[in-house]
C-alpha cells in the first residue's frame, strides 16, 4: 500500500517533469529536465521489482543521453526559437491518441495482478526452468542471454549500426584525421580546475572497477554488458573531461575502439555458430562443454563479454566523434 | 549438406550479420565492395533454396537456441516470407552490382567501408523480420534494418538528404514505437510473444478493449514505416536524395516488408478473435487504398523530380497492394502479394535505369533530360520497358498483379465493378508520368547532348538482366503466383 | 482503490502523448529528440508496469526460499533491449542534427525547409 | 532486546534527523535570494541529510554485506557532494553570475 502511494507520488511528479520539458525554451535546462526524468522513471522500475531495467536507464537515460545531447547542444544552439502554428493540430492528435489508450485501460488487469494473463504463461516456465537448465541466480540475464539470446544478439547489432552510423556522419571515416586536431586548448578539459580534477581522477578508477563488477556479477546480481558497458564509457568520458581528449585517445585509440566494436559482435555471433558446428541450433550454449549447464554459464559469460566490449566501444567511438566534430569548428 | 540446410533460415540473416564488423574492420572499398556483394549472393542463393522448399509446400520451423517455441524465439519460413526473402535478397544482390561505379561517384572513399557495413546490416535486418516468429524479435530488426537505412540515405550528396533522413529517422521511430506498444497491448491479453502462440491464445481473451486498441496501434504504426497513403510523407525526399544505388535497394523491398508484417497482424493474430476484424480491416484499407491510387499518382504526374516522381509512384502502387488485401479474398491477396513481387521488379529496373542515366547526365528533372535517349538509347529503352511493366501492359510482370485485382474486385459485383475504376485511373495516369519522361528523353537534343555516351557496361548488363527479368515474370508468372497463392491460403486460413 | 491499480496506465499515455506532442508541435530537431526520447520511455513504463505481481520481489532467485513470489522477468528483458534501441536511435538522429546544423547553420525546421525552397 | 531497541532508537533518529536537514535545504533552495544562496542551502544541507540517513539505514542493516554498500556510498558521497557544488558555483562565477542578490534577476 506504502509503495503504491509512493509510485503514485513519483508518477505524477514524472508528468510535472515531462511537461516542464516540453515548455522549457531552454534547451539546455530542457536536456537536464530530461536527465531528471530518466532517474525518476529508473526508481519507479525499482519499486515495480525491475532492478535491472532501473540500473540500465540510470546509465543510459540518465548517463549516457545527457553526454551525446549536451555534445549535440554544443555544436549547434541552446535556445529554441518560438514555434509557430501546428500546435492545435498535435494536441488534438495526442489527446485522442490518449484517450484511446486510456479507453483500453479499463479492460487491462489492474497493477500487481496474480491472475494476469502475463503471469500465467511463458514467465512461470522461465522461473521454474532456469534454476534447471542454466542455473543462474537472475532470471533476466537467463532470459536475456540465452532463452531469448537471438534478441541480445539484435540488440547489439542495433548499436553496432548506430556506432557505424555516427561514424559515417561525423567522422572521415579513416579514424586517423582526428587526432591530429585534438590538442587545442579546448581539448584540455577540465585542467585549470583543481578540486573537480583531484576528486575525479580518484573515481574514474572505481566506476571502471563498478562497471567490471557489473559485467562479471550480471549472472549473480542486476547487471550485464550493457550496463556495464556504459559505466566504463562514463569512466573514461570522465578521464576525457578531466585530462583532455587526447589523453582519452592515447589510452583507448580509434583503432582500438573499433577493434573493440567488432570483436565483440564478431564474439557473440561466433558463439551462436559454435552452436551450429557442435551440431545443435544457433546460440545454443548447451553443446559448447561437455556438461550442459557449464556449457551455458560459459556461453553467457562469452556473449555478455562481447556485448560489453561492443557497447564500451559504440559509446566512446561516439563521444570522440562528436568532441571531434567541436574542434574542428 | 543436410545438415546445413536446416540452418538456413537463421543464416538467412547471420551471414550477411557476420559480414558487417568484417567489413567494418577492412577499409579498402574494394574489398569491402566484394565482401558486401558476396555476403549478399550468400544470401540470395539461401532465399533461393528456402522459396524451392516453401514452393513445395513446406514450413520451415528453426527454434533458436534449441529452446522450445513460446519460450524461445522462433523463426518460420512459408510461402510469403520466402517471396520477401526473394525480393529483399535480390534487390540487394542487383542494387550492390551497380553500386560500385554508381556509389563512387556519391560518397567519399574513406566512409565507404561504413556505407557497405550499414547495408549489410540493412540487409540483414530486413530478412531478420521476414524470417521472425515472434513479435518482439520483429521490432528489435525492424531497428536494425530501420537505423541502417537512415545511414544508407543520409549517405546522399545533397545536403536536403540530411533533413529528409532526420524526417525519416522521426516518423520511422513512432511507426515502431506504436508497434511495440500495441505488441505490449497483445502480451499483456495473452501472456505470449510467439505470433504463431499469439494466434491460439488471443482467441480465448474475453476483454475486448485492449485487444482491439492494440490492433489499431499495430495497424498504424506499420502503415506508418510501409508509407500507406496518409502517412507517407517521410517517401518521397527519402527516395529522391538517397544515393542512386539505395534507391534502387530501398524502393524495391523496405517498404513490402512493413506491409508484411501488417498484413500478418492483421489477417492472423486479431481475426482469430475479432469477429468481423476483416471487415473492419476492409473497410479501413480500402478507401485509403483509393486514396493512395489517385492522389500520389496525380502528385506524381505533377511532380518535377525524376526520383520523386517515381517515389510517388511507390507510394501509388502500395495503395494497390492494400487494395488487393483489403478485397479479403483469395484472388484479391494472391493479386496484392503478387504485385509486392512484380512491383519490386518494375521499380527496381525503373531505379536502376535512373542510377544508369545519372552516370553521365547531372539532370534530376524530367524536363531536363532532352537528347537522353540519343546519348543512352540502351539505358532509355530499357527505362521504357520497366515502364511498361509499371503501368501493368500485359506481357510484364506488372500486369500479373494488377489483373488479379481486377478479377478478384470483380467478384464482388456491380459494387467491385466501381471499385475498378480508380485502379483502372492509376494505370492510366502511370502512363500519363511514364509518357512523360519517354517523351522528353526522346525528344530532340539540345547541344552537346547528341554525342553518345552510354552507362558503363556492368551496369547496363545489371539493368537488362533486371528488365528481362519483368518481361519473363510477365510471360511465365508461376513462381511468384505459386508463393502468393500459399501465401494468400495461410492467410484467409480461420 | 481498484482503480488506483490502473494510474500506470493512465500515466503512460499521458507521458507517450506528451512526447509525441513535443515532436509534433515544435520546430527545433533537437527538441524534437527529446520528445522522440520521452515517447519510447513512456512504452517502458507500459511493459514494466505488467511485470509486477502482488507480493513478489525482482526475478533474482534466492536461494533456500522456494516460496517467494517473483515478478515477471520477461517484460524486463524486452525492455533492457528497447532501452538500447533508444539510445541508438538517438545518437543517430543527434549526428544528424550536428550535420544539419553545419551545413544549413540552423536546426530549425521552418528554416531549414525555407533555405530549401529559395 | 534492549541492544535492539537501542540500535533502533538510535537509527530512527539520524533517519529522522537526516530527514530534517533535507527538508530544510528544499526550503532553503526555494526561498533564498540568489543563485549562490541558494545552492549553498541545497548543498550543505544534503550532504549532511543524506549522510545521516545512511548512517541510519547501515544501523538497521546490522552487520551485513549491504551495510558495507551503504558505507561505500557514503564515501561516494561525501567526495561527489561538495566537489559538485563547487563545480556548480565555479561554472555560474566563470559564467559572469553576480555573487550579489540585487543584481541578479529572480528566477522566473
Amino acid at each position: 500500500m506504502v509503495v503504491i502511494v509512493f509510485e503514485i507520488f513519483l508518477l505524477t511528479l514524472l508528468v510535472i517533469t515531462a511537461v516542464g520539458i516540453v515548455r522549457s525554451r531552454d534547451l539546455f535546462s530542457a536536456v537536464m529536465l530530461l536527465g531528471l526524468f530518466s532517474l525518476q522513471i529508473a526508481v519507479i522500475f525499482f519499486i515495480l521489482d525491475a532492478a535491472d531495467v532501473a540500473l540500465t536507464e540510470a546509465a543510459v537515460g540518465a548517463g549516457v543521453s545527457t553526454v551525446l545531447l549536451l555534445g549535440a547542444l554544443a555544436l549547434t544552439s541552446d535556445r529554441e526559437a518560438r514555434p509557430k502554428g501546428r500546435r492545435l493540430l498535435a494536441l488534438g492528435v495526442a489527446s485522442i491518441t490518449a484517450l484511446i489508450l486510456i479507453y483500453a485501460s479499463f479492460d487491462q488487469p489492474r497493477l500487481g495482478d496474480p491472475q494476469a494473463p502475463v503471469h500465467q504463461h511463458v514467465a512461470p516456465w522461465y522461473l521454474e526452468q532456469t534454476p534447471k537448465q542454466i542455473d543462474v541466480p537472475n532470471v533476466v540475464t537467463a532470459i536475456l542471454a540465452s532463452f531469448r539470446g537471438y534478441d541480445t544478439l539484435g540488440e547489439l547489432f542495433v548499436i553496432f549500426t548506430a556506432g557505424i552510423g555516427v561514424l559515417f556522419l561525423l567522422a572521415d571515416g579513416s579514424g586517423r584525421g582526428a587526432r591530429s586536431q585534438l590538442p587545442s586548448a579546448e581539448a584540455q578539459g577540465l585542467r585549470h580546475h583543481l578540486i573537480p580534477r583531484v576528486v575525479g581522477a580518484l573515481l574514474v578508477p572505481f566506476i571502471v572497477l563498478f562497471g567490471l563488477y557489473v559485467q562479471f556479477h550480471g549472472d549473480f546480481g542486476p547487471g550485464g554488458g550493457f550496463q556495464a558497458g556504459a559505466l566504463v564509457s562514463a569512466g573514461v568520458i570522465l578521464y576525457a573531461l578531466i585530462e583532455g581528449e587526447a589523453s582519452a585517445l592515447r589510452v583507448l585509440s580509434f583503432r582500438a575502439l573499433a577493434g573493440m566494436i567488432a570483436a565483440g559482435a564478431l564474439l557473440y555471433t561466433g558463439v551462436g555458430l559454435a552452436g551450429i558446428l557442435r551440431g545443435s541450433q544457433f546460440l545454443d550454449y548447451s553443446v559448447l562443454l561437455a556438461d550442459p549447464i557449464a556449457g551455458q554459464h560459459l556461453g553467457i559469460i562469452l556473449i555478455e563479454l562481447g556485448v560489453g566490449l561492443t557497447v564500451t566501444g559504440v559509446l566512446l567511438t561516439i563521444f570522440h566523434a562528436f568532441a571531434a566534430r567541436a574542434q574542428k569548428r | 549438406m543436410s545438415s546445413l540446410a536446416t540452418h538456413l533460415p537463421v543464416l538467412q540473416v547471420v551471414v550477411p550479420l557476420l559480414t558487417a564488423p568484417l567489413v567494418f574492420m577492412l577499409r579498402q572499398h574494394g574489398l569491402a565492395w566484394a565482401a558486401t556483394t558476396a555476403a549478399s549472393l550468400c544470401a540470395f542463393a539461401v532465399a533461393i533454396e528456402l522459396s524451392t522448399a516453401a514452393r513445395g509446400g513446406a514450413t520451415l520451423v528453426y527454434e533458436v537456441g534449441a529452446w522450445p517455441a513460446p519460450y524461445g524465439i522462433e523463426l518460420v519460413v512459408d510461402a510469403f516470407s520466402a517471396l520477401l526473402l526473394l525480393m529483399v535478397t535480390g534487390a540487394s544482390v542487383f542494387a550492390l552490382l551497380i553500386a560500385r561505379r554508381s556509389l563512387e561517384a556519391e560518397i567519399p572513399e574513406q566512409r565507404l567501408h561504413l556505407f557497405y557495413a550499414a547495408w549489410l546490416l540493412a540487409l540483414a535486418g530486413l530478412s531478420g523480420i521476414v524470417v521472425a516468429g515472434d513479435a518482439f524479435n520483429i521490432f528489435v530488426f525492424m531497428e536494425i534494418s530501420a537505423l541502417a537505412t537512415y545511414v544508407l540515405v543520409a549517405g546522399g550528396p545533397r545536403r536536403q538528404a540530411l533533413p529528409a533522413v532526420f524526417r525519416y529517422l522521426v516518423m520511422g521511430t513512432i511507426g515502431a514505437t506504436f508497434y511495440l506498444i500495441g505488441v505490449g497491448l497483445i502480451y499483456m491479453m495473452t501472456g505470449t510473444l510467439n505470433i504463431a502462440d499469439m494466434e491460439m491464445r488471443i482467441r480465448d481473451v474475453s476483454d475486448l478493449r485492449p485487444v482491439l486498441v492494440a490492433g489499431g496501434f499495430i495497424t498504424v504504426g506499420l502503415a506508418l514505416k510501409a508509407a500507406v497513403f496518409p502517412l507517407h510523407a517521410w517517401l518521397p525526399n527519402a527516395y529522391t536524395y538517397a544515393p542512386n544505388a539505395v534507391t534502387v535497394f530501398i524502393a524495391a523491398c523496405s517498404t513490402k516488408v512493413s506491409l508484411y508484417v501488417l498484413l500478418r497482424f492483421d489477417f492472423v493474430v486479431f481475426q482469430g478473435n475479432q469477429a468481423g476484424h476483416v471487415a473492419q480491416f476492409a473497410m479501413f484499407m480500402l478507401p485509403l487504398a483509393i486514396f493512395a491510387i489517385v492522389i500520389a499518382s496525380i502528385l506524381a504526374l505533377r511532380e518535377a523530380n525524376l526520383k520523386r516522381m517515381l517515389a510517388y509512384s511507390s507510394v501509388a502502387q502500395i495503395g494497390y497492394i492494400l487494395f488487393g488485401a483489403g478485397l479479403v479474398s483469395a484472388t484479391g491477396l494472391t493479386g496484392g502479394i503478387a504485385h509486392m513481387f512484380n512491383h519490386a521488379l518494375a521499380k527496381g529496373a525503373l531505379f536502376l535505369a535512373v542510377a544508369c542515366l545519372a552516370t553521365s547526365l547531372s539532370a534530376t528533372a524530367v524536363s531536363d533530360l532532352a537528347g537522353a535517349a540519343r546519348r543512352m538509347p540502351f539505358t532509355m529503352a530499357a527505362f521504357v520497358i520497366a515502364g511498361l511493366s509499371l503501368i501493368g501492359i500485359p506481357g510484364t510482370a506488372g500486369f500479373i498483379g494488377k489483373w488479379f485485382i481486377v478479377v478478384a474486385a470483380l467478384e464482388h459485383g456491380v459494387a467491385g465493378a466501381l471499385l475498378i475504376l480508380p485502379v483502372l485511373a492509376g494505370s492510366l495516369i502511370a502512363v500519363l508520368y511514364i509518357w512523360r519522361v519517354v517523351e522528353s528523353a526522346y525528344s530532340s537534343p539540345a547541344g552537346d547532348m547528341a554525342t553518345r555516351q552510354e552507362a558503363p557496361l556492368p551496369m547496363l548488363a545489371t539493368l537488362w538482366f533486371v528488365v528481362l527479368l519483368n518481361v519473363y515474370f510477365g510471360l511465365q508468372p508461376s513462381l511468384p503466383l505459386d508463393l502468393a497463392r500459399s501465401a494468400a491460403a495461410r492467410l484467409l486460413l480461420p | 482503490m481498484e482503480l488506483l491499480g490502473l494510474y500506470n496506465y493512465w500515466v503512460f499515455p499521458v507521458l507517450l502523448m506528451t512526447g509525441l506532442y513535443a515532436i509534433m508541435s515544435r520546430a527545433n530537431l533537437i527538441k524534437k529528440l527529446i520528445g522522440l526520447s520521452m515517447f519510447q520511455a513512456a512504452v517502458f513504463l507500459l511493459y514494466i508496469t505488467m511485470d509486477k505481481i502482488e507480493g513478489g520481489t525482482a526475478p533474482i532467485l534466492q536461494a533456500g526460499n522456494p516460496e517467494q513470489l517473483y515478478s515477471n522477468p520477461l517484460p524486463q528483458v524486452l525492455i533492457l533491449t528497447a532501452i538500447v534501441v533508444g539510445i541508438a536511435t538517438l545518437a543517430l538522429g543527434l549526428a544528424i542534427v550536428v550535420r544539419i546544423s553545419e551545413t544549413y547553420g540552423t536546426i530549425e525546421e521552418d528554416e531549414i525547409q525555407g533555405q530549401d525552397a529559395e | 532486546m534492549t541492544a535492539g531497541l537501542a540500535l533502533d532508537i538510535g537509527s530512527w533518529v539520524l533517519m529522522l534527523a537526516g530527514s530534517f536537514f533535507v527538508f530544510v535545504g528544499g526550503v532553503g533552495a526555494l526561498r533564498m535570494p540568489d543563485f549562490y544562496t541558494r545552492m549553498h542551502a541545497a548543498s550543505l544541507t544534503d550532504t549532511l541529510g543524506t549522510i545521516l540517513i545512511l548512517s541510519g539505514v547501515i544501523l538497521q542493516a546490522g552487520l551485513t554485506l549491504a551495510a558495507i554498500k551503504l558505507a561505500a556510498i557514503m564515501v561516494f558521497l561525501l567526495l561527489t557532494c561538495p566537489t559538485a557544488a563547487y563545480a556548480l558555483a565555479n561554472a555560474a562565477r566563470l559564467s559572469g553570475l553576480s555573487p550579489r542578490p540585487e543584481q541578479t534577476p529572480g528566477k522566473d
